[in-house]
């Protein structure tokens, strides 16, 4: 059963100290509201995994929330380096972080294996490449017909216990359509072993049946839904907000020390008790500024049978 | 004589490598300016695909990141990131790819992964992202980077995305499609020899071959023929300033 | 470059004798049309694949158009045997046909192999069956990993020769967008080597861009593009026209024998020179029946950006 | 007393095999019926999936064949066939499906390919479509058929879809899911024992135990407390022949 609920209570619920801990959405639709609620509930071992860690992952980290690290890029999107994800793997502060790393191709491949519980999927990647000899995940198997390659590199299922992942609507069953960049956000939540799905808009069962083939995520793999507007910011949600990209360059100042993090998390996490909160602080401007123009899909006629 | 930067004269060599019926994964940065140059001036069927899934996209502003929603709005399709990797990357629809990297060698392996130990490092660098899977899946792929010694090493410290391996022979028998087929820095364009060995083709204007021994890790050598790298038009700077990065953001600086 | 062009000319300009030929569209936008036209013009040694054959493989084997088949389910839906095609699997009637049978995953498994460039992919699926005793194609992989299972079936790719497939509507550059059910369309279009697009309807460019989710065959991998409206009847186009299941139910009458077929060929294949003179046979009152009431997808922003 | 067909009963007391929170795949035909039986009286919340990718489904009209466009208007979602079998039924996600076949043996494989010997056919039926797929990973299956002695043979001539293969540590050792929960005909329900084997749990109401063995291959076994099956109340018929098969396409025979 799906349980309309708010961020608090979804994460509470859904996460136990030493999960696995998947946010999904690979630059599109980051669950930041979520990550953030994390780190405000003080979780300390946590086995967190993201294609693309991003803002949010660095900022869990310096939070002391994780242990270990599953990714494929660990930079902070069109401005550097992810400096507390550095800090952590580099000098082990706020404490050292276990890290389990794959190309894109190679985490999204693990995701689906996961998703569709086999033991291993194929990929033509990794041959040639250092990651093989120091992720023992990675393995070979050999092709049984008398085709190329003779023997080609898999990767075993991700199954988080937990994943988080947003989407634009969704109804009250957690049926959850997402248009612009889908990313990973079927393959982890069905990979994953419980769902929290946060959207921008909770919209009546109506609006999901009238154009079933834009259905990501069916209610059924979801266990929490969260109606959150503007939850992903400073990250967008495509046709609701653009990506605050001052953010993302000011981000490389804050985090330039561990100091530094911990006074913005005091004041935009620790200092706010919900999503909601955080978003009175920031200006109107700003909401005025990520505002696209509207720009509608042309329709489509599904039929009436 | 048109003034230029290194980064406008990396873009315009850059862009002279895709043909008009490329599909090309675009990365950020020097790479995207190059595609959109390249698709204003002399390739506008050029299709740009980019790692998030977006096929065909049409971007009305220079994107910051590979995943921005410019790449979305007016694209022909959007597909979910297994499929972008399993039917296109893998499937062989790609026929140019860039990338970066801390560290290139004389073999076009690429290193962006780590500088040092890998489970103690020196540097922890952000990873392949898709740059392993793009350099293991495309026809041509092409490097964009600044040049010096440290970028340059003979031996990467780490191997992200495969260039020829050992050499061409060693890239092959590993079963890799393609391979590198050009470095662009800021001093001079390097092409890859019958063995799989970098050689310098053309250095920028103003280049020394000794500018280049200096910035490189091993003997490099160069072509028999070895030219003068062409310059921007008049047209492709105003077109680069004007349109594609109004801002300066990549080319503000020459590094 | 992909050709706008009549299904005519993309027939006979991408098909040889002796291809392996696939005809995409699980249950929804088969392609009639394109089948009838391939057997106007005669083919005599076709490997065809499609996972529901359906009445047009019944018509393309009674034509002596095949000599190979590859299938999943050959029935009539809903209605019962293909006559035609038991007729050749068990008599030879009108030649001896090959078959090479998958389940439903394991058929759309081969295809996606074929899209992806992999020389085999695993499935959990022919395990405790009779199906590898009879098909060399289905082989066992070892997990290398300490999971279960210890070994795993896996498929090989196909890669037909040339695949058809029909869309509600492409732009010029062969853009396809479907809704309802898409089944295989994808997967048939990229492992393919040639690809012929069949639609309800060509549309500007603009209608595809305003929609990019919507897309599931990029202009990339065809090669013709057919506008034909009503090219699936009997099978229909969600949001277009109904299935005339009469028509399926009458098939089982026509082809009891094989003379019967022939003479409906004769009729409505041989008789008319294209799909458009076919649909003028046809009552008027049968597209009205077909005609559903219209039911719109409710609106999408994807934002102007 | 009310008066219903053989395959009205079937309908009903198939229904009574699915919950209100299982997610279900159907096929067409009696299964169909069933499900939509069951949606309507006692599983409000039954999610029915269809194996052409249609996710809950909300059929206005009986479909006629498992790809109907009344099976997506409505419809909670719609997936390309590969996630179908791949996320769903593979993931682990169908809890109950149905069968049908020529031939049941007393395992409960399943044959609905080849009547006669695979390369030389006495009858060629039309073969696995989602059956085998449906059989090898989901929780419960269910088969529903007509019960005479050339369906129920001691073995089938082709598997198909695994039964419990030859018991049910055979089919675990071979690491498939679930497995047949119930056989329901025009005699009798069947279930399964400790050991996989099929036995008669009730009778419908006039048939003998004498009646079962001579329409079944093998000498089948009967639960020790042997009970009648519970038969359709008239608001039961009633949503039959109004509602779901206004025009008895499946219930109009009673085979």
């Amino acid at each position: 059963m799906t349980v309309v609920t708010d961020m608090a209570d979804a994460v509470s619920s859904a996460l136990s100290e030493g999960d696995m801990l998947y946010l999904g959405g690979f630059t599109h639709l980051i669950p930041f509201a979520a990550g953030h609620e994390v780190i405000r509930q003080e979780y300390e071992d946590l086995h967190i995994g993201r294609a693309t860690p991003d803002l949010i992952f660095d900022r869990m980290i310096a939070a002391g929330c994780a242990s270990e690290v599953t990714f494929s890029y660990a930079g902070n999107p069109g401005v550097g380096s992810l400096r507390a994800f550095r800090r952590a793997v580099e000098e082990g502060v706020p404490n050292p972080i276990e890290i389990d790393e794959y190309s894109h191709f190679g985490m999204i491949s693990r995701l689906s294996a996961g998703a569709q519980n086999l033991p291993f999927v194929p990929l033509r990647t990794f041959v040639g490449s250092d990651y093989p000899e120091h992720n023992d995940h990675i393995r070979m198997v050999e092709n049984p017909y008398e085709s190329e390659p003779e023997e080609i590199p898999v990767v075993p299922p991700l199954n988080p216990d937990v994943t988080i992942i947003r989407a634009q609507r969704a109804d009250e069953n957690g049926n959850a359509q997402v248009w612009g960049i889908t990313g990973d956000i079927t393959e982890a939540a069905f990979a994953a072993d419980t769902v929290v799905l946060a959207v921008e808009e909770l919209v009546d069962e109506d609006v999901i049946r009238s154009d079933p083939n834009r259905t990501i995520v069916p209610g059924s793999v979801v266990d929490y839904v969260v109606e959150e507007p503007y939850g992903s910011h400073p990250s967008y949600a495509q046709g609701y907000y653009d990506r605050d990209n001052q953010a993302y360059i000011e981000w490389d100042e804050i985090s330039q020390t561990q100091e530094g993090i911990e006074e913005w998390l005091d004041e935009w996490v620790y200092g706010v008790e919900t999503h909601a909160d955080y978003l009175e602080k920031l200006d109107t401007g700003q909401f005025i500024d990520l505002l696209p123009k509207s720009n509608y899909a042309t329709p489509i006629d599904v039929g009436d049978y | 004589m048109v003034e230029y930067t290194d980064t406008e004269l990396m873009i315009t060599r850059a862009a002279r490598e895709l043909k008009n019926d490329d599909t090309v994964l675009v990365g950020v940065g020097v790479p995207n300016l190059a595609c959109n140059y390249a698709k204003r001036r002399h390739a506008p069927d050029l299709e740009m695909v980019y790692e998030s899934g977006t096929i065909d996209s049409n971007p009305s502003k220079l994107p910051l990141s590979i995943g921005d929603p410019v790449l979305v709005t007016n694209a022909g399709g959007v597909v979910p990131m297994l499929q972008g990797f399993q039917h296109y990357l893998q499937g062989g629809h790609i026929d140019a790819g860039f990338l970066g990297g801390a560290q290139i060698d004389k073999y076009g392996n690429i290193n962006s992964t780590v500088i040092g130990d890998y489970d103690d490092p020196d540097v922890r660098l952000p990873g392949s992202g898709g740059a392993c899977d793009i350099a293991s899946n495309t026809d041509r792929t092409f490097i964009i980077t600044s040049h010096s010694e440290r970028r340059f090493p003979e031996e990467v410290d780490f191997v992200t995305s495969p260039g020829y391996v050992d050499g061409r022979e060693g890239r092959e028998e590993l079963g890799l499609r393609g391979g590198p087929e050009a470095v662009i820095t800021d001093k001079a364009v390097m092409k890859f020899d019958e063995g799989g060995e970098m050689y310098v083709e053309t250095l920028h204007p103003g280049v020394t071959r000794e500018d280049v021994l200096d910035a490189t890790g091993w003997e490099i050598s160069f072509a028999d023929d070895l030219g003068e790298t062409p310059t921007p038009d008049a047209e492709g700077i105003e077109l680069i300033r004007e349109d594609l990065d109004p801002d300066g953001v990549y080319t503000g600086t020459s590094d």
